[in-house]
């Protein structure tokens, strides 16, 4: 470690730009102290730098940004000193934050979509029991998000609706067709040997589209006895 | 009496790669006879410890023999254009290939390394429109999420018995209740007849139980030497 | 949102400061094309701002840095624009988060990558085929980094699974886009060099014979993968 320090201390690495990389690089806010005891043991002095120096060199970086037409700002708080955007390019912000959060799926959205995927087409009914929860509003949310359709309805009691994955879902994951999903062997070979039910993935997938002509619903697990 | 330590490669192209390094040959002249016999000292050396992964190697062991073997012939194997094939040519543009990624590997490792030396925002410095984010984790859309998303559900997912897919539940408790029920009329019973015609599941935690029980010392295993068949009996070690 | 617009087009909210906080905030390298459409969308303008103007601006936010000393830098990866701190400030930030050297992967994951780098889209099989070994781990520890991902089925035999790098691949590396990989070197190239046998060599031997205290069986590749 000491070499490399060494090469540093003899470029000039001010105050400000260690207070700088710090308040902006740090999980939580940086306390005064920890900037003295930073910049004095990479710098190698004896000098720990005053808990004033550290002070002015906030003021310092502050009106060098604001003079300088930037969005950035040393904020103190109770807990110690961190970055910040000015109140100005707030807005521009939450435009974009709220276009990433849109672009993003949430789990249970997508425990559902992967469910639909490899079962399709399948019913809510079928999702909820797999998942074990409710699963009405992920699937509302993945038909406004046209990543799931409407297919038509299922031929048993109350005719449920049948739910099959878009277009879109495919564009969205890179897949030319359902074909490119991993199929059960590679799914296993993905996930390797995790600590899940590998027979629950098995029976999750084995009337998926690698076997499409067998019907989901009747499935029960006493084929395949051996031991 | 070869002195390579073990942890020095990291397949059998690299231990390929370090004995000849080691002795300094000309890659495109390796002597097959010796390099294969401290390729097979090593590979022995591994079995005997069980390492993992032996089975990689043993490929290389069977194609070094291989190429040994066909040195020796007495005259040369020739090619369409009738020019002298080397057997070890394949080899040797195996370890070249092999060389290109290592170059590779090293070099973006030195990247990641450099640029790892820069660092970006910190949770410290997170606009205040992140740091509430909804309560549901976000992920990202990509193939493996989807598989991801799919192990989630079977490590979340409930008891079978709220699974319309898998009606039948099991407990370790019930099977052992059941195998004593059956062993108290029948003293005796293969396990293949104790599980005939159940399901996977079934099966499953009928065997967990016995071996439970086996442990127990409540009941004993017997070996029929019929195929893969065993029977159980009532009574461990206290019935002897 | 048209209220909130309104109250910031009057006070001048510069390119450059719309960027910079796009740059500081994001949690991934921010396109260019999000730059150009968000400025628009908020300053409610017709003029989409052109992507020279962008380019350009980042320049200037640069040229200022420096000028003024700054510790901070926008830096051009995975084809977006993402703020970070200069390498001069790098002890400093080792020592605050008391990172004892700077970040590689063991020599499986790091082979596995190259390969499949070099090689994109490519299946396991010609990844084992390269290294001599299984590759499965290594490939499920870089999908779980998010470095690699699924990119569909190869129209082969058996329709194995193709992977390729992914834009956190780029980010990490500090690349913009593949063209920036470094050039994949001829075996010829690489054993012409002066001694190749000896120094070469050794060094792409290093992580092993350093390591020379480790137990071999425990060694299976997953320490040491942080990212």
């Amino acid at each position: 470690m000491c070499e490399i320090n060494q090469k540093v201390v003899n470029t000039e690495v001010t105050m400000e730009m260690v207070l700088e990389a710090l308040a902006f690089a740090a999980e939580t806010p940086v306390s005064v102290a920890q900037i003295r005891s930073v910049y004095a043991e990479v710098a190698a002095s004896d000098d720990i730098p005053t808990e004033e120096a550290v002070q002015e060199a906030v003021e310092l970086l502050n009106a060098s940004f604001e003079q300088q037409g930037h969005a950035l700002r040393i904020q103190k708080w109770a807990g110690g000193l961190r970055m910040a955007t000015t109140e100005t390019v707030a807005p521009f912000l939450e435009t974009f934050f709220q276009r990433e959060r849109a672009r993003r799926l949430t789990r249970p959205l997508m425990e559902t979509l992967a469910i639909i995927a490899y079962r399709q087409p399948t019913t809510k009914v079928e999702v909820d029991a797999v998942r074990g929860v409710d699963s009405g509003y992920a699937i509302r949310k993945l038909l406004s998000l046209d990543l799931l359709s409407i297919t038509g309805r299922a031929e048993v009691a109350g005719r449920p609706i049948l739910y099959r994955t878009t277009d879109r879902f495919l564009e969205e994951f890179g897949l030319n067709d359902l074909e490119g999903l991993p199929n059960l062997r590679q799914a296993e070979e993905l996930l390797g040997e995790a600590n899940f039910d590998q027979e629950r993935l098995r029976l999750l997938m084995a009337n998926g589209i690698d076997h499409g002509d067998q019907k989901p619903v009747e499935r029960t697990s006493d084929e395949d006895t051996t031991i | 009496m070869y002195r390579v330590e073990l942890e020095d490669f990291e397949g059998p192209l690299d231990l390929l790669l370090l004995l000849i390094n080691r002795r300094e040959i000309d890659i495109f002249d390796i002597p097959i006879a010796q390099i294969t016999n401290e390729y097979l000292a090593y590979v022995q050396l591994m079995e005997s410890i069980n390492l993992d992964g032996v089975a990689d190697y043993i490929y290389f062991a069977a194609l070094l023999i291989s190429i040994k073997a066909r040195m020796l012939l007495p005259q040369p194997e020739m090619d369409a254009e009738d020019d002298e094939i080397d057997p070890r040519q394949q080899l040797v543009d195996q370890l070249l290939e092999y060389i290109r990624y290592k170059d590779a590997a090293e070099t973006l490792n030195q990247q990641l390394e450099q640029r790892s030396r820069l660092f970006t925002r910190g949770k410290a410095s997170m606009p205040p429109e992140v740091e509430t984010p909804e309560k549901e984790v976000l992920v990202k859309a990509t193939v493996f999420e989807l598989m991801n998303a799919l192990r989630l559900v079977l490590e979340d997912a409930p008891d079978e018995e709220t699974i319309t897919i898998v009606p039948q539940q099991y407990s370790i408790e019930d099977q052992s209740e059941h195998i004593r029920r059956i062993l108290f009329t029948k003293k005796r019973i293969s396990f293949h007849d104790l599980v005939r015609g159940q399901t996977r599941s079934f099966i499953v935690v009928t065997f967990l139980a016995i071996l439970e029980m086996a442990y127990g010392h409540e009941i004993c295993i017997l070996n029929t030497f019929e195929g893969n068949a065993f029977m159980i009996e009532q009574g461990g070690i206290t019935d002897v």
